[in-house]
């Protein structure tokens, strides 16, 4: 690990021990324990949406996909609404669906060739009005015992959420580390004319990145099913910016061709140990947005010093 | 395969033939009806002023300039050269004036990038065999770079070793000798690197067919079996360099 | 899981009549989604009033609408002293709702919810989870459609603003809306849209459907009276003074537009009153004046009292006051409209 | 206007024809001013951003700058919380603290050297912590005539509002043909660096940029206001994307450099044709979402068709 | 002012001296204490192989390129040159290898960037006047193309114009005429083009002084005045142009 991608990891550990410093509730093993259960779900989305910062794309479908594969979960496994008992093959279609829809991104973009901006915001307006119509009206509350087991359940102190959320970024680090899609993902984020000029066809590798992204969110919604017992439309609120938050305050630049899961498994814990730690230490709830972020910002500030000129290009 | 009768040699057809290209540019007449030959197994300079069309031709060669007119033989077949792949699979190749690498990658995965064979099996990278196969290719050339180093932490004439070595995969594509064409390949070099450069191109004739263009005459005779001299996108002459007086030059 | 621990752990629960709290010790906290609503800014001043009235002070949470946050202030609460902790809370959504009964269970806190419960999750499977409080949507929804349908004279267009489609509080209002339609046969629904429970959402939507519809609407039905306010707007900008608007939430903006013969009516739902009577039921028993065995099992889960507000009843809920005597011991289950069907 | 530019023009007619085809109501002169009127704060505010991402930057400040100035305007004016009745000095302070908002995204952007990304979505959130702050429980009402007047008096068929956001589009347009800060805002988008080996000091003129575009949204902040007679902590919400996706649909590059105020006023009418064109046709609510996710996305593909290569760098 | 004795000529001190700069990147010495001397209104041509150090140099010269060591002088008066904006401040411009425009911008923008005088009175253009001046450049040069073009729809050859009127403004900026560096000005030029700049090069002598690089040895000799020799980062000879032979090139 070079000295330029030191940065993320040092401002998780003083962060952390600021907050330690300042607040016995925060340095229990309890307290440990729910970070990180608290940021299983963000890692898993966080995950997909990497290998697509690295290509140097966005993705702005999170929300759509998270939602679409929620509802639809909580009305394939056992339910409220329906004699549905799909157990694991429900779950399956869920990610499967998602995986459908991140598809529909990359296939827009290189398709139609509109930016990935664009389309992913698209999508994401089209998984959350199908998600509407399957809601219809009345919450699919799941009664399904695995799936409600993952949020309860526990094994070593975690839940196994956060279990299946370490599976994921080690998934994603193999993926990253040790698979053609992987490392050309990477490599489009460097250079991606020379991959066409050795004869590298780039557009199926950037519909896949999208389309594994898609299973990603998918299973960040079946997780946030799971800790709800209840599919939501609104699953994926919000975790279109955190997840592109963590990743680029681990050190996964906007332009691509930099950073990684690891680097964004360790934005996610500096995120997810600011929003905690700030409970903890008692900051108003009125300030507490403002003060994450301007700290969320100076931690970028801090990642960014070594590597400055490059980082610049959505300025 | 077509014999073309007029060039027939003694060996079989020329490496590589070029009759009447011609290419314009908005305003520009780059190549003007340009005709070349590259024989087996020689390393062919080409000189000509700047603007001369040098880098034009040669990208027509591999397929990154469409001809307005002319045609490109290759071992006496006419062919058609759409993309850099259509040119890698009729052997030829070519490192480019400005460098064509992935910064990020590793200069292994450079080396083999778009024709990985071995390296990657059902989408796995199997970086063992990545390896030696980039090794393999560096140790032709003489170079002693760590092929798993990411290509940006490379100096610039390492990064030029990891592109020569990644155009001569090529030839795992035909069962003849490739055609390697090299733009200006010195001009960022310093002279120890252009020794070992010279080492090699030399090395490379063995298996290969060479096209090496430089502005510095003293190169081009050191290194070239015969010189082609463009200029106005015309071809001028073609000198084998022992009958070709030694010229003052800048120096 | 629920049952194993809902019956046999009373003790370690402390929800039980073992235990106790001195009432200096009790520890109130109020927490809704936003301050800058202003009925739930309301419900944490109702809160206060209440904390006051008792010598206490109340901790106010707000979680930005955003579910993830909810959960993880509330388990943060659960990792302090929980023994004498009483939450009154507004959950998210539905779902939300039982990992916060569960952990109130698990930590033997206190817990009062409202508005947002999953229909098959019991309150009497449990004795940390004292009270769920809410008003009957399908009954404000109806009651606005009729009060809408008087005003226009029995007859004529209306049109239909939704909240946001997918909470239990737009589409019970909305089956009210298509109730009361049926009672109401010449009154026709011309067109029913969403406006997500915004006001500016409001605006823009009422405006549109006004063009598209002309003077065949006479009436607009809102789904809440953020949204009523925006249609407000939307008519005022396009000069029509002839259509009668209904919303849901007395809001005071609202019972000032219907004070002033703007609006038709309003059903309350009351902020103030909200915000204390979680926190008076969780000090009751937490101080031993009320046991949960006590409290009849149709005041587990209730439909607390609300009122059709017209022009003609406006003057009584437009200062909502909390009144001490709601939230004494005895007294604050008097606003039951029956237990939730 | 080159025949690049003509896509999003060309978008505009074929979907208002196809509208105008399908319904009588949406043809009415009524409703066109309808449409003129509910684009007027979307144009606002998407004039601040369109300079924005001229620079190649992107700007996600809006609804805390927006919010923070809706809130600050309604207590300023005449209103039923206090006793201010400021009139136009309390617009002028509005504009002015949202102004001043924009200025910290800059001053984070070139002092800090972090993404704009992330210091606008930083500030975004300062603002509706200071909005939420000054609102205080109770939603401010404004009183004040004039700014009432705004949204309801009319002139040659078009509310005041409406005329004011034609003003801003006219002095946005006269800022980028006739201002150093338009000019430079453009060129900065085009090659930052020629403009440095010019000797020119871009970083003022960024935060320049910045601070005029928070103008811009505190503006609109101000006509939210006086279209909903109160003063709203959400009276920005959802105005980030919207106006991006406006201006892009109109053929302003995320990448900076291309594109200006005209091509965003286009696209601000296009979206807001299409919002307005699937409510007259009477399309479910339940649909609408995802239709106009889809019809935006086949737009923005129309009308990048003819640059698509530089279209690509947020890829 | 401090007057140099050693160079003191007739006419007053010459217009650049260079002494003795050395300047290192990792692994080479790409100025190895260069020493050049620009007369005043003289055009001063700069030859040398490939890498020899011409480019480093100059960037030394308009302050893209921070010497290790050795002094430059202008007009008598030691400088330090920080960045390009100072060197345009002593009166230095140059005309970049690669373009440097703002593709986006009109020509008459790109000519006065960074100092449009009157072309812009209290930040609010005023296009007028801005075409006007940039036309005074462009005339100078006999360039007629129209100043309020965009940038990117110009030919290459009209952008090489471009830049050129651009470094002329310079001398706005001192009271003495300014010092041109033109690097490989012709590399990218057709012929037709090229002649257009001699001409304006040797127009340029009456108001300025011109260092003019070019691997083209008749471009030198056929323009210059002078011709100063660089090898491998040191001076190796400095030659007017009537006692050079001409030597044979590629040509
Ligand atoms: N893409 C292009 N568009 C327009 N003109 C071009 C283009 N590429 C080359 N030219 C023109 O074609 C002519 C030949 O250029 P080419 O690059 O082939 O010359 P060269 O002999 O390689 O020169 P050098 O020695 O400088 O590399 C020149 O006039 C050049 O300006
Ligand atoms: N930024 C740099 N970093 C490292 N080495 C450099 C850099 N710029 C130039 N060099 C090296 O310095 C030496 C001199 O280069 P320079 O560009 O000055 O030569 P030149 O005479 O202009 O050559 P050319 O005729 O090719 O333009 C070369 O060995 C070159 O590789
Ligand atoms: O404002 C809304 C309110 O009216 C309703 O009671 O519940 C949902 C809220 O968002
Ligand atoms: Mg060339
Ligand atoms: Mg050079």
């Amino acid at each position: 690990m070079s000295l330029r991608d030191a940065g993320p990891p040092i401002a998780l550990v003083v962060i952390f021990a600021v907050f330690a410093a300042l607040s016995p509730g925060f340095r229990t093993i309890a307290n440990v324990q729910n970070i990180f259960d608290a940021a299983a779900v963000l890692a898993v989305v966080t995950c997909g949406i990497t290998f697509v910062l690295m290509m140097g794309s966005i993705d702005l479908s999170t929300p759509g996909i998270m939602g679409a594969s929620a509802i639809t979960v909580a009305l394939l496994v056992a339910n409220n609404r329906n004699d549905n008992d799909l157990g694991l093959v429900g779950i399956g279609i869920a990610v499967l669906l998602a995986a459908a829809l991140g598809c529909l991104s990359g296939l827009a973009l290189v398709v139609l060739k509109v930016p990935s901006f664009m389309t992913t915001l698209g999508v994401s307006a089209v998984g959350l009005g199908v998600a509407t119509l399957m809601f219809g009206g009345v919450q699919p509350n799941v009664t399904d015992a695995m799936l409600e087991s993952w949020a309860v359940d526990r094994f070593l102190g975690l839940a196994y959420l956060t279990w299946i959320a370490f599976a994921c970024v080690l998934v994603g680090w193999l993926v990253q580390r040790y698979s053609r899609l992987g490392r050309y993902a990477y490599a489009i984020g460097g250079a991606e004319e020379v991959l066409a000029l050795s004869g590298v066809k780039v557009k199926p590798y950037k519909v896949a990145v999208f389309t594994m992204a898609g299973a990603f969110y998918g299973l960040g919604g079946v997780m946030v099913t799971s800790q709800l017992s209840a599919g939501l439309v609104q699953a994926g609120r919000g975790y279109d910016f955190a997840a592109i938050t963590a990743a680029v305050v681990g050190g996964t630049l906007l332009i691509g061709g930099r950073g990684g899961i690891l680097h964004s498994a360790v934005g996610v814990l500096l995120v997810t140990v600011l929003s905690n730690g700030l409970v903890q230490v008692g900051v108003s709830p009125y300030w507490q947005g403002g003060v994450q972020g301007l700290i969320v910002v100076v931690a970028v500030a801090a990642a960014v010093i070594p590597q400055r000129r490059r980082n610049q290009v959505t300025k | 395969m077509t014999l073309d009768p007029r060039s027939a040699p003694d060996a079989g057809p020329n490496a590589l033939e070029v009759r009447g290209l011609v290419k314009h540019y908005p305003g520009v007449k780059a190549l003007d009806g340009v005709d070349l030959v590259v024989r087996r197994n020689e390393v062919l300079g080409l000189a000509g002023e700047n603007g001369a069309g040098k880098s034009t031709l040669l990208k027509a060669l591999v397929g990154l300039v469409k001809p307005d007119a002319g045609e490109i033989w290759v071992r006496g077949e006419k062919v058609e050269l759409k993309s850099v792949v259509d040119a890698a699979n009729h052997g030829i190749g070519m490192v480019f004036q400005e460098q064509s690498l992935v910064p990020n990658l590793t200069a292994a995965e450079n080396i083999v990038l778009g024709s990985e064979g071995a390296g990657v099996r059902r989408g796995v990278y199997r970086w063992d065999t990545m390896r030696k196969m980039a090794q393999e290719q560096l140790d032709k050339i003489g170079s002693s770079i760590d092929p798993l180093a990411r290509t940006d932490t490379l100096s610039f004439a390492d990064r030029q070793m990891v592109e020569i070595a990644k155009v001569l995969r090529i030839e795992e594509r035909t069962d003849h000798p490739p055609v390697i064409i090299l733009d200006e390949p010195t001009s960022v070099l310093e002279s120890k690197e252009i020794e070992t450069l010279f080492t090699q191109v030399r090395r490379l004739r063995e298996f290969a067919s060479v096209v090496f263009v430089s502005h510095r005459l003293d190169e081009v005779l050191d290194v070239c079996d015969r010189v082609s001299v463009l200029r106005s996108g015309r071809s001028v002459g073609e000198v084998p360099t022992e009958e070709r007086p030694r010229p003052s030059s800048t120096r | 899981t629920e049952e194993a621990v809902g019956s046999d752990d009373t003790a370690a629960a402390g929800g039980g009549d073992a235990s106790t709290c001195e009432p200096a010790d009790v520890t109130l906290v109020g927490q809704v989604r936003n301050e800058s609503n202003p009925y739930e800014a309301s419900w944490l001043d109702g809160g206060d009033a209440f904390a006051e009235q008792v010598g206490l002070t109340q901790e106010r949470l707000t979680y930005d609408g955003d579910s993830t946050r909810q959960q993880e202030q509330i388990s943060q609460l659960f990792a302090g002293d929980t023994s004498c902790l009483v939450m009154n809370i507004l959950p998210n959504g539905d779902s939300d709702t039982p990992p916060i009964v569960e952990g109130a269970q698990d930590a033997g806190a206190y817990l009062v919810t409202q508005w947002n419960k999953p229909a098959d999750l019991a309150v009497t499977d449990y004795d940390s989870w004292l009270s769920h409080i809410t008003y009957n949507g399908v009954e404000s929804g109806k009651q606005i459609g009729d009060a809408l349908a008087e005003a226009i004279g029995g007859s004529g267009g209306i049109v239909a603003l939704q909240g946001i489609l997918d909470t239990g509080a737009a589409k019970d209002r909305f089956a009210g809306l298509e109730e009361s339609l049926s009672a109401n046969s010449d009154v026709e629904l011309l067109d029913d849209q969403t406006a997500n429970f915004s006001r500016a959402e409001a605006l823009e939507v009422t405006k549109t459907l006004l063009t598209k519809h002309g003077d065949d609407i006479k009436g607009i039905w809102a789904a809440n009276d953020d949204m009523a306010l925006g249609a407000l707007e939307a008519l005022k900008q396009a000069g029509r003074t002839d259509v009668a608007v209904v919303g849901i939430d007395a809001v005071p903006d609202a019972l000032t537009a219907i004070e002033d013969g703007e609006m038709t009516a309003t059903v309350s739902s009351d902020g103030p009153w909200q915000g204390g009577i979680g926190l008076a039921i969780g000090y009751c028993v937490a101080t031993g004046e009320l046991a949960v065995e006590d409290i009849a099992d149709e005041d587990r889960a209730w439909y607390a009292e609300q009122f059709l507000i017209e022009k003609d009843n406006v003057g009584d809920f437009v200062s909502p006051e909390t009144d001490e005597s709601d939230f004494a011991c005895d007294n604050v289950f008097s606003r039951s409209q029956g237990p939730i069907s």
